[in-house]
């Protein structure tokens, strides 16, 4: 029996962190054609600040909570940095910005190595998420319901953000399209770096999550970026419904692959299927501009 | 003096590849101890990984920020039977390698067994990474999956395989690798003339290499690829799928990759899941960004810059390699996106005159992938 | 451009550079290679230089730093003591970056290069593995620190760390004794864990308790949940966890996560030390690890050792054991030298068998067969102090047995 | 009357349910130059998309007994069907003379594709010739006029030896001497050519066209030489809404 739950519920879980870590993938480079590789190091700052907030706010029940926004502004914040000090100068080179945010990523790695040390800290769970409910043979953590709540809430909260928000339709408008946009008054350059704060913040958020799994470590980032950009290569561009849908698919995917064969495998399969899947549904990816090719 | 500038156009960068010719074979050896030679032999393995890449990215436009894989299948290739050969010169001829015996039954599984060979381990060297690379780009090229998507499915190969390896410990040794060689087709690899011979082998693969871009990069099929990074739709109604284009660039990255890989097996003594990873893809595609990706001699170059720095940094400062590594990548791609060797190649345009450039490869104008990724 | 006259010169360049590439191939075949250049070593000045080689950046520098410290530690030690033979020790200190193919560099730097005596460093299997071949054809001297999956032996390796038969076997001893009858195996996948691993199940046949899981998860993974709902699924009396680093934060977490405790399901690890044990956030008092020193060892050689330590690193800094096994490596290598009375590896050799120290975790006598150290093995106890209390002992040194050979019911060969 | 002509039978391309040509029939034959008209979003630039495999559509073109609603982009272009842009594409780091060249690939086996260019091919020194700018083959095509950019990409088609030209607008923001020396050209190379040009240039039409052709909301509303176009008040209905000289007036844009 639980040899379906199991699989299902934790990989809903795991596709629930995918999903907030590629939501800020899929956002700036659906607007800005940027694809930020530092995007796993935000997830870490984000780790980390669960970590520094539960040094400062010393209840536990608190401290999650407290962590959540704060984790958001610091990642948003180092978005913002990384936006106005280096990726605002090359919009005209996206596979430069790729290799360029590499090594931002090396960066801040080593930055939070010789900060933190490269042992990890401890993150505490807080009490009211210490526990487990039996579903059918599965004690489904609570902290995995917290992960899918929280991952419910920032779609929530970003669709929210475009659909009512004169931000949200100055994003939707460059979206669609910059120069139209622009020649009817947006700032795309103001609105660019709202959506790299805002991106770069749901990662932030996730990272809050990651470390209840893992506490904190400066690795942390790349155990899951990769799958956070299959998400995004799988799930298309432009639509917030292509990335959650293939979130969770990947979420529950992976999961069912490794309760099957291993957790090695699973990551070779699930990385073929997105292979495989390219070649069935190319065209989410595919648009060509007829009129001039230039 | 036009004469002047045609015969310097066509036989100068022949001259300087030789000049790198004899750099590496005649100068190094003589000057280098066996120790610095060895290494430099190391670097020497990046670099022909390297000019794979200049050709797949710096003309083609394919970042590939996995050929880590490709190097890996090379450098497994012949490991496997340099460590067959190893076997069976303590054990006879149906021996298996000791780490089968230690950590699996002792049996080998049966796609070792042609390794044994060591013609069949030559072609796998060129043939398996080709395969892998026609099957991969014609998957990719074909549904015309490109830029960020592209660079991404490649590292997230470079993860995979990396992975694959670690989980197949009574396979491929896992996360140890593949070493403890003997010797090297017969050759005793510890012994000082032999280890000289295959840095001379290495040596001589890089000015191939070399030769070989140089070739592609003045004919037109050099021309249509560079059309191809530009313009990728125009090319399409010039009459050529640019799958095709594209593939042979990927394919023949690939091949450099792995035969640079299969003499880093036999020079470092080791090949292990982190030369092949990510990290060590993305250590390969630095050397290419810093030299010049779309110069001849750039990729080459950069590379072993990138890996002397390497070896010398963290003998000097060993916890600051990485901020180097990581700033190296802002810095050159931020300011001088093609390479210090353009620094070289635009003081040499200022003496000549103002004729334009044959191609205008050394100037990237990656716009056609941000059309498509809208 | 167009109107180049120039004939293609491909095969030219061809036949250049295979010409010069011929002219540097007068290889020798094997079986004919010259023997190896002899030893550079320096010993006419009043130093020895000693080569440290441990990696200080990438994923493995946290551990090796600690084993860096404490090499460092005794180094100093010894010289304010009148150094060996009456020679300062003279560190000449280097980076593996966490990288295999960089071991084999360095130490290859270190043994013709800077010519050192002998070389202490390493952790990871892949980074000894590397080693091996390159400290044999030098002839040269490497001590291992780090316990590891055993089935290994080379004349120019000292193993201070333990083998299975002193960590893995022992640690199954105790289960038997805790009257265990099922037990979960969760590693890292990787050739540690595997190996030992095999030796846990062909030693839980022979003691009769049955194995009733067995998962891994890739080093750099953190997310066990669907692995730790097997393990209650099988509900076993013990886990024996051979995870590595990172990841067993994970694992620990969604152990206590889905409701598993130290007193429904303990965990016995042997990669959890004083380090690792605060770093999980999460109580962890009650579990076992298995070790053959615990910063708890009572002995007036182990509160030296602390205090220096402390005195040096600072006193939030705990000592765990391969810091221990790396201090005690250059001890050993003191008194191998000084009973040889030579600097020379053959002679050190010669003089192996027997040579002990009274080390920290007490004493430790080398096996001039194998090169690996008889040592007593610990299970400890997790307290409320993240330290560990001992709750059973081998009472005695047990000698090594890298291969397993003393065990009748090992069989390499099966599954 | 060879089978050297394009026949397009029941066109149809849809975009999401919005029928953008709507089963659109047409003979184009040989040795004249067809003018394809109609206003904006009359789906003129659709209908050579699906033409050349741009996009998909249903029904049946032929050319030379081949389907090339079955035929991808490239091979398209290799079965003799050229066309152009909008904005002129042509390899704007790449000389005048080079442009031409890279069109010549598809008349060489692969294997040869690994050779240098050696002297300047016969086809690429007519083309020069023909399109007029044999005195600038060395200058790079990104410094061209915007006339001269629109002229190297017929010539490209030329060396393509294309059959069928396909032009999306040739002569917009074109001079007047300028477009007088393009229809000229056209003139000359149609002669032995199926030639098919979208314009919204009344003036270049009336001069130069055999047979005009105007497209309204995805279907063809007329078909006839310049004359009878004119004097169809169905064509003069959509252009303005009402009748009085329409195509003076008709848009630009």
């Amino acid at each position: 029996m639980d040899a379906f739950t199991t699989p299902l519920l934790a990989g809903t879980a795991t596709g629930a962190l995918l999903l907030i870590a590629a939501l800020g993938l899929a956002l700036t480079f659906g607007q800005m054609g940027v694809i930020n590789m530092a995007h796993g190091e935000f997830l870490m700052a984000g780790a980390y600040t669960t970590y520094l907030t539960q040094q400062v706010v010393t209840s536990t029940d608190l401290s999650i909570l407290v962590a959540l926004p704060v984790a958001f502004l610091v990642a948003g914040a180092l978005g913002l940095l990384l936006e106005v000090a280096i990726i605002q100068w090359m919009y005209r080179r996206p596979l430069d910005t790729l290799l360029v945010t590499v090594g931002v990523s090396l960066l801040l790695q080593q930055l939070a190595k010789d900060v933190f040390g490269a042992q990890g800290d401890p993150v505490h769970t807080p009490g009211w998420l210490d526990g487990n409910i039996d579903v059918l043979g599965y004690h489904w953590p609570f902290r995995q319901m917290f992960t899918i709540v929280l991952a419910g809430a920032a779609l929530a909260g970003l669709g929210a953000l475009l659909r009512y928000t004169a931000y949200g339709r100055r994003i939707r408008a460059t979206v669609q399209n910059r120069d139209l946009a622009e020649t009817m008054g947006v700032s795309t350059r103001a609105v660019d770096r709202v959506t790299f704060f805002v991106g770069s913040g749901l990662a932030g958020i996730g990272g809050v999550a990651v470390s209840l799994i893992s506490g904190t470590n400066p690795n942390l980032g790349t155990t899951y970026i990769i799958s956070a950009f299959l998400v995004v290569v799988a799930g298309g561009l432009g639509q917030l419904r292509g990335t959650v849908i293939a979130a969770f698919a990947v979420g529950v995917v992976t999961a069912f692959f490794t309760d099957w064969f291993s957790s090695s495998m699973a990551q070779v399969l699930t990385f073929a299927l997105v292979v495989v899947f390219l070649q069935l549904r190319p065209q989410g990816l595919f648009t060509v501009r007829a009129r001039g090719l230039a | 003096m036009k004469q002047l500038q045609t015969w310097g156009r066509t036989w100068g960068p022949l001259l300087a590849i030789a000049l790198v010719a004899v750099a590496l074979l005649m100068v190094a050896p003589a000057v280098l101890s066996p120790f610095r030679l060895n290494n430099l032999g190391k670097y020497v393995c990046w670099a022909i990984a390297g000019v794979g890449i200049g050709l797949a990215w710096g003309r083609g436009g394919m970042l590939v920020m996995g050929q880590g894989v490709f190097f890996g299948l090379g450098g497994y290739a012949m490991a496997m039977h340099l460590k067959l050969e190893a076997a069976m010169a303590s054990g006879g001829p149906d021996a298996v390698p000791d780490f089968m015996v230690l950590y699996g039954d002792g049996t080998m599984p049966g796609w070792w067994e042609p390794f044994r060979s060591g013609a069949f381990t030559l072609a796998a060297i060129v043939v398996l990474p080709a395969l892998v690379a026609v099957v991969l780009g014609w998957a990719i090229f074909k549904r015309r999956v490109k830029g960020a998507y592209f660079a991404i499915l490649t590292q997230a190969l470079a993860v995979v395989f990396a992975t694959l390896l670690v989980a197949t410990i009574k396979q491929t040794g896992g996360f140890n690798g593949l070493n403890q060689f003997t010797q090297f087709f017969g050759y005793n690899l510890y012994d000082p003339v032999n280890k000289r011979m295959i840095y001379s082998i290495a040596s001589v693969a890089l000015v191939v290499c070399l030769v070989l871009v140089w070739q592609l990069y003045r004919s037109r099929f050099g021309e249509l690829l560079v059309a191809t990074r530009d313009a990728e739709e125009r090319v399409r109604f010039l009459g050529h799928d640019p799958a095709n284009i594209k593939l042979v660039a990927f394919v023949l990255a690939a091949v450099m990759a792995s035969i640079g890989g299969a003499l880093f097996a036999p020079i470092t003594g080791i090949i292990s899941p982190s030369d092949v990873d990510a990290t060590a893809s993305i250590l390969l595609i630095a050397g290419v960004a810093l030299g010049g990706r779309a110069l001849l001699l750039g990729p080459a170059l950069g590379a072993l810059a990138v890996g002397f720095g390497r070896t010398t940094l963290s003998e000097t400062f060993p916890d600051q390699w990485t901020y180097f590594l990581g700033l190296l990548f802002i810095v050159v791609i931020l300011f001088l996106p093609a390479g210090l060797g353009s620094m070289w190649s635009q003081a040499l345009g200022r003496l000549r005159s103002s004729r334009p450039t044959p191609t205008r490869a050394s100037a990237p104008t990656p716009t056609d992938e941000l059309e498509v990724a809208r | 451009m167009f109107q180049s006259r120039t004939r293609f010169a491909t095969g030219t360049v061809l036949a250049l550079t295979a010409a010069l590439s011929l002219s540097a191939c007068g290889g020798s075949k094997s079986g004919e290679a010259s023997a190896s250049s002899a030893s550079c070593v320096d010993t006419s000045g009043d130093t020895i230089k000693l080569g440290f080689l441990n990696s200080t950046s990438g994923a493995m520098a946290i551990s090796e730093q600690t084993v860096r410290d404490s090499l460092s530690l005794a180094a100093t030690q010894i010289n304010a003591a009148g150094g060996i033979l009456g020679k300062k020790i003279e560190p000449v200190v280097e980076d593996g970056a966490s990288d295999p193919a960089v071991f084999a560099e360095k130490i290859e730097k270190l043994l013709t290069g800077d010519c050192v005596a002998a070389v202490f460093g390493g952790w990871t299997s892949a980074s000894r593995k590397a080693m091996l071949p390159v400290v044999e054809a030098d002839n040269g001297l490497l001590f291992y620190p780090v316990q590891y999956e055993g089935l290994e032996a080379s004349k120019n390796i000292y193993y201070t760390g333990a083998t299975t038969n002193q960590q893995i076997i022992p640690a199954m001893d105790f289960l038997k004794s805790k009257g265990v009858k099922t037990l979960f195996l969760a590693g890292s996948d990787y050739v540690f864990p595997r190996t030992a691993n095999k030796i846990i199940k062909q030693y839980a046949a022979e003691l009769g308790i049955e194995i009733v899981g067995e998962e891994y998860v890739p080093l750099d993974d953190d997310d066990w949940t669907t692995q730790v709902a097997k393990i209650v699924e099988a509900k076993p009396d013990f886990v024996f966890n051979t995870i590595n680093g990172s990841s067993n934060v994970g694992f620990v977490k969604a152990y206590y996560e889905q409701g598993l405790s130290a007193k429904t399901t303990p965990i016995i690890s042997v990669s959890i030390a004083e380090e690792e044990a605060p770093a999980m956030g999460k109580d962890v008092t009650g579990q076992f690890a298995a070790w053959n020193y615990f910063q708890s060892v009572k002995s007036p050689t182990n509160d030296a050792f602390i205090k220096a330590f402390q005195d040096e690193y600072g006193a939030d800094r705990p000592t765990s054991d391969p810091m221990e096994a790396a201090y005690t490596s250059l001890y050993l290598y003191k008194a191998l030298v000084e009973k040889a009375d030579s600097f020379d590896v053959d002679e050190i050799n010669d003089a192996a068998d027997g040579v002990t120290f009274d080390a920290p975790e007490g004493t430790v006598t080398i096996d001039g067969e194998n090169h690996h150290i008889a040592k007593t093995a610990l299970i400890g106890q997790i307290n409320a102090d993240n330290q560990f209390d001992v709750v059973w002992s081998s009472e005695k040194p047990i000698e090594p047995d890298p291969f397993l050979e003393g065990y009748a019911w090992w069989d390499p060969s099966a599954e | 009357m060879n089978d050297d002509y394009l026949e397009i039978r029941g066109l149809t391309v849809e975009f999401d349910g919005f029928r953008a040509v709507d089963a659109v029939d047409l003979t184009l034959l040989q040795g004249r130059l067809h003018f394809l008209i109609g206003p904006n979003g009359a789906g003129k630039t659709t209908l050579v998309d699906a033409v050349t495999g741009l996009v998909p559509a249903t029904g049946l073109v032929r050319h030379r007994r081949q389907d090339l609603l079955r035929t991808k982009p490239h091979r398209i272009v290799r079965a003799g069907i050229g066309r152009t842009f909008q904005t002129a594409t042509v390899f704007e780091g790449l000389s005048v003379l080079q442009n031409l060249d890279i069109a010549g690939g598809i008349h060489r086996r692969a294997w040869r594709m690994g050779f240098a260019r050696r002297g300047t091919p016969s086809y690429v020194e007519e083309a020069l010739e023909i399109i007029g700018l044999a005195s600038l083959r060395d200058r790079p095509a990104g410094v061209l006029a915007h006339g001269q950019k629109q002229w190297l990409e017929i010539g490209m088609l030329l060396v393509q030896d294309a059959r069928v030209m396909l032009l999306d607008e040739p002569v917009a923001g074109m001079s007047t001497e300028e477009r007088e020396e393009t229809g000229d050209l056209l003139r000359r190379i149609g002669s032995e050519r199926t030639i098919v040009v979208i314009e919204h240039d009344m003036d270049f039409v009336r001069t130069y066209a055999d047979v005009v052709t105007v497209m309204h909301a995805g279907k063809v509303l007329a078909e006839g030489t310049v004359a009878e176009i004119q004097a169809d008040p169905r064509v003069q209905q959509v252009y303005l809404g009402r009748a009085h000289e329409p195509m003076q007036e008709a848009d630009h844009a």
